[in-house]
């Protein structure tokens, strides 16, 4: 495949969109009925699901940390989330995805509520077009809330990256693979703190600067949509 | 090596006797009669990535099957035929009993089930599928994912899979250059050539009593399930009984019974969603 | 290779057996010193092996149930027993018929007697020429009752087919690879149960009806064999 | 990793030091003497889908070795000739310690020693079994599978895979085309190139007491236990000590003298086997 | 899946104290100022044997990256350019904490993050190792031991790896027939084109304190750390944060003008080494 | 490659070395921090390190013994080590050489004194030319000596090999390639012990003989070199 243009003469992007605009996002949670708390988010084309189940007991037992819970985390592609079927194999990739997305979680949840127990985050890729992990860092977030699970605050996901030598917001598949950066993060702002941040790609250290801003002002506007999204669902609770 | 389950979802011995006695009435849990099947909700081609694909919720077992187009080898005893693989994965997400790792044995069973029931009556024309004969052809993989687990895997699976696999489409072939086959996944030609449909229905038996589409907790308390796979010429074209008892032929006879009937229901939903499909073509949420 | 002559003219099949006619069977127990009990089978070209441990204590503990015997069932076939060679690692069929196999002797023994225990069967497939598991489970069945294991009855497996349009008993490879359908089924011929039933191949009602009454009759006669051998192996044994 | 044995048959200390007076005295606890092997039955081809096959009994052991010849690429370094692959699998239901998996390192050093011990005196003739010089030859399989376990698996082990070798035949070529090699194996024509016949002798040692051809229950007493493979030419292709103790040069010098007895007896078993091997190609039960 | 770390090393909890005491005072356990380095030695091609090779010992910690050369088959979608691997492996003997197995979340993390800040920047002149363009390519494999365990292995591990990559020779190609490539590893020729330097900088986090190059021991103490590549333009070529905690902006900013400082003094260090190699050629021992 | 001329002219062989000379050998102790115990060896290109943690607790616990500490050892190939790039998961040829390296250090550590422990030996092989086996348990000596592990005797480890039909001393990868034996040993000097024999070629009665004298011969040389390391380190230790 060629690279197509990224930026277009009208300084839109590809899909039509402005630089600093995200894809169109839908959520709900409580979406699973096995799961103790469940999300669905979309990012444009992306589509993940995440399931939260515990407080639980850990098995094997020797896993169990005296202190506080142990969070158990899988980031996992289906198959057919891909252009090129992907093995159901967890590759490297989805192995270091676990270890951040769990990172980020450890920053909110407050574990030492529940020593002894395991809380155990899954998330599964159905469709992957660009900004998957950080889909499911916010489906991750949400399920957590859904499950009742204490946080400090919600964690929202998003990429930006730097495409055609411009600063966008919420990179697909497209601008990621043709792009000249891309920087997922996962932003707790309520508390206002960085809790997921890699950068692959090059950027010099305004572009970085610029990119954190942007990625900062992105995270916000879903951060918004995920407190809605749980006010509704608990006003739908409540009214049950 | 096949382990009596250890590691199941546990179910209070109170509500196992309740399931049993209503069972025992021709009633069930769920307020559903013994020969009916939870609704069964479609949503087709949720995922555009995948060649096809149809979310499926039986109740609240939720699966999602997506069928990916690759170009491969053709097995060495049918060189002019393309391949069809089944794949059925139960993520940790859909049940608290499930871990993470490669299939195991339920999930092999499912995939196993399914792929038999589809292959037998050559559901699909696999011999128009030879790109280059003998060297390159069509690998279609039909991959089941388990998403929320309530019972009755196969049944879900296998309407999942024959309703995603009619909509598969086969991706354009760009040029072919000594085994060399290009092709590209943005362009979705022609779609993949379906002989005719197939569907599982799956018989619990509790003291001889058959009730169709079991419910999980069910699943815990019955003897038996049997699963039967009909075509839709009425044909049987795959059995599978699992489960730690034994059965009376005059039961078998019973189940099948009921399992063509149920079968014939199922075609007829096959057809209605088929024959309008964009009416199902919704968003996840 | 080509699809041979299943059905000659004078209505016998490829190898002259007449459809209703089962292939030269022996069997014989004991045969394994280290095991508890241990059977071997052969339905014509097939050649089948089967030991038993146990009851015996479980490993690791966590797995022992409370309130009756754990079967362990491996079915596996050798990497010599097949026209191809076949990998020694366990197959996707091979799960799936362990599954199969195991939950057919659930069906028979009486694992309440034997609480907290294991009673682990391992089949080894020596030859593969059709009906490997029904074989498989007829000398597991075989070696359960050597091995002195409290059963309801015994079990005889064989596998009926569809072959040029004749329904036929015990098939073998060749009329497996080239027929129309393939039922293997596991009987209790003295309490008349099936505690094995799978079909690979398409049938319609009647021939499955046909098919089953079959194959309970070939199953009788596997039965029938299978007392004579242990009738013979205890008379030899207190006799000693 | 490999790990001091834990999990082992466990034999009572009682009969431990019963095992260990009767060898000091000369004796074991099966009657024979230090220098003698166990009774040896050999039945030839009882798998005719293999191409070569022997079921070995010395004892209690029970070990059946098939050969396969398959189609394949030659090793980079040895572009024209065939290779052999040994593998040796101790499946479950030949000891209660068995486990299902992968092999173990025990099962890994019988089938590598085998080997090597075949390999460096070119048993087989593999520059014979090159069919597309440079890019397809045979591939010999040589798998060992221990049936029944009471010691000395890798003499046995030697013995069925030297008897199978020499019975194996090679399939008829159908056709060759480009690098496409079409066999069939339902006709076996020319016998496999063997060059000579090999064997191995397992001596224990138990406080510089050799004793041959151990007992699983002498095994578990002894210090050491060294396996020499010989040639019918009388050399030495191959060593392996294993155990946890030392040897004193000495005693190795004395093993090494019993062995090559040994050795020419089974030689004169291989030699009478093979020249009628009618005589063995017996039913197995 | 991804676990909360439970098996680490254990540090006594009045040593967490004062390493955190010291660390709010400005100081460290090791004397050593917020904002320096460990000790770095550097020696040169040790290993012959694989095509570039460089130890690295930044305290206690020892890495050594070895390069090899293969040829093999190029992505699909760059037919026309060299594959590069990273990969790492923490061997049992560096730390008693770890154990044999495949690469653990750690390795991978470490490998991950090496591959892609030399990727990105095109550190690799991956466009000048294709040998047949489309069908045969070098593949780059840039293999990290760690050798001993004393914490910030990104940094160690880049900085071997830059090494190793920039002394790494390309062995010589004897002969094309076909897709037959033959070399011969015994010349080697041309250089591995590089484009430029890239090395990482790896901060550690306590209560908003930076800390350069953490030790094993402050590692255990810390909330996070950010290891930020730069290439010799000065430019960020990648990113990674790791630790249970949130960091805010402001924080970040510091982090990352701490970084570009020790930037460059690493990639003066590496330009030193590279103008005069043969006086880090020394041995082992 | 073609065979080489391994014996010339003169008598000596490719590398000039006399038939019944070493290479040059390099050792040390103690070079690693976070090992209780570990070493070094370079035979000419052959360089080994070996790492020894313990006596330290067993994980999990029911693998330990009760009347002796437990010995598990690794040897492992680094995947630069070799010509061609070795996979980095464990050949069978390195589980084999775990075996009889583990077994040869059975024979002489004292692991009575430690029930219930575990004494751990990894060895790593970061270049390979012959002889890695025995070098790999020179360095498992050394190191096991280093962590203060009281041991009957050290072993010396060394290969002799037939090469153009002449016996010769710690044979090299190109001897082993092309030669027409090669039999490593494991000799505890101090005790005239063999802990370690293997021969992979073929060699007359006579030639065994005379290799083995040769081995050990070359052996006690490596010995001696092991003490007077040992014996330096603890000069420096003591003078620290």
């Amino acid at each position: 495949m060629e690279k197509p243009i990224l930026i277009r003469e009208d300084g839109l992007r590809h899909d039509g969109r402005k630089p600093d605009e995200l894809r169109p996002i839908k959520m709900d949670v409580g979406i699973l009925k096995n799961a103790d708390g469940s999300a669905y988010v979309e990012y444009g084309g992306t589509k993940v699901i995440a399931a939260v189940y515990g407080p639980r007991e850990v098995y094997p037992r020797h896993l169990a940390l005296p202190d506080r819970a142990l969070i158990r985390c899988r980031y996992h592609m289906a198959s057919f989330s891909t252009s090129d079927r992907k093995s159901p194999a967890p590759s490297r990739r989805e192995i270091e995805l676990s270890k951040v997305i769990r990172e980020a979680l450890e920053a909110v949840v407050f574990t030492e509520l529940y020593p002894r127990t395991t809380i155990d985050v899954f998330i599964e890729v159905l469709q992957a077009d660009g900004g998957t992990r950080t889909a499911g860092l916010t489906a991750a977030s949400l399920a957590l809330a859904d499950a009742g699970i204490p946080m400090k605050d919600l964690i929202a996901g998003v990429a930006v990256g730097k495409i055609d030598g411009v600063i966008v917001l919420d990179i697909d598949e497209v601008e990621d693979e043709f792009g000249e950066a891309d920087m997922p993060i996962g932003y707790a702002a309520g508390i206002e703190e960085i809790v997921l941040l890699q950068l692959n790609g090059v950027l010099t250290r305004e572009e970085f600067n610029k990119a954190l801003e942007l990625a900062k002002r992105g995270a916000e506007q879903i951060y918004k949509l995920m407190k809605e999204t749980l006010h509704k669902k608990y006003l739908k609770v409540l009214s049950e | 090596m096949s382990l009596t389950p250890t590691r199941q979802p546990i179910i209070p011995k109170i509500k196992r006797e309740t399931i049993k006695k209503l069972i025992k009435k021709g009633e069930r849990i769920d307020g559903r009669k013994l020969d009916e099947y939870r609704p069964i909700e479609i949503i087709l081609n949720p995922i555009p990535k995948a060649e096809g694909s149809a979310w499926v919720k039986l109740g609240n077992t939720i699966v999602m099957t997506g069928i990916k187009l690759e170009v491969g080898t053709p097995y060495s005893d049918r060189p002019n035929e393309g391949v069809l693989q089944v794949h059925a994965e139960f993520v940790p997400l859909a049940s608290p009993t499930f871990e993470p790792g490669p299939p195991d044995e339920n999930a092999i069973e499912t995939a196993r089930v399914i792929d038999r029931s589809l292959r037998e009556p050559r559901a699909i024309r696999l011999e128009d599928l030879a790109i280059i004969p003998g060297r390159k052809v069509w690998l279609v993989f039909n991959d089941i994912y388990l998403i929320d687990y309530d019972g009755n895997t196969i049944d879900a699976g296998m309407l999942s899979s024959m309703l995603a696999l009619n909509l598969a489409k086969i991706p354009k072939i760009v040029s072919i250059e000594d085994d060399n086959v290009i092709i590209d996944k943005t362009v979705k030609e022609s779609p993949l050539p379906i002989n005719l449909n197939v569907v599982t229905v799956t018989v619990g038996l509790l003291d001889e009593i058959p009730l169709v589409d079991p419910l999980l907790e069910e699943e815990l308390v019955i003897d038996n399930k049997i699963t039967i796979a009909f075509d839709e010429k009425g044909r049987i074209t795959g059995i599978q009984k699992a489960g730690m008892k034994g059965i009376r032929t005059s039961v078998l006879d019973e189940v099948i019974d009921i399992a063509f009937k149920k079968a014939n229901e199922l075609h007829e939903l096959l057809r209605k969603v088929l024959s309008n499909p964009e009416n199902y073509m919704k968003t996840l949420i």
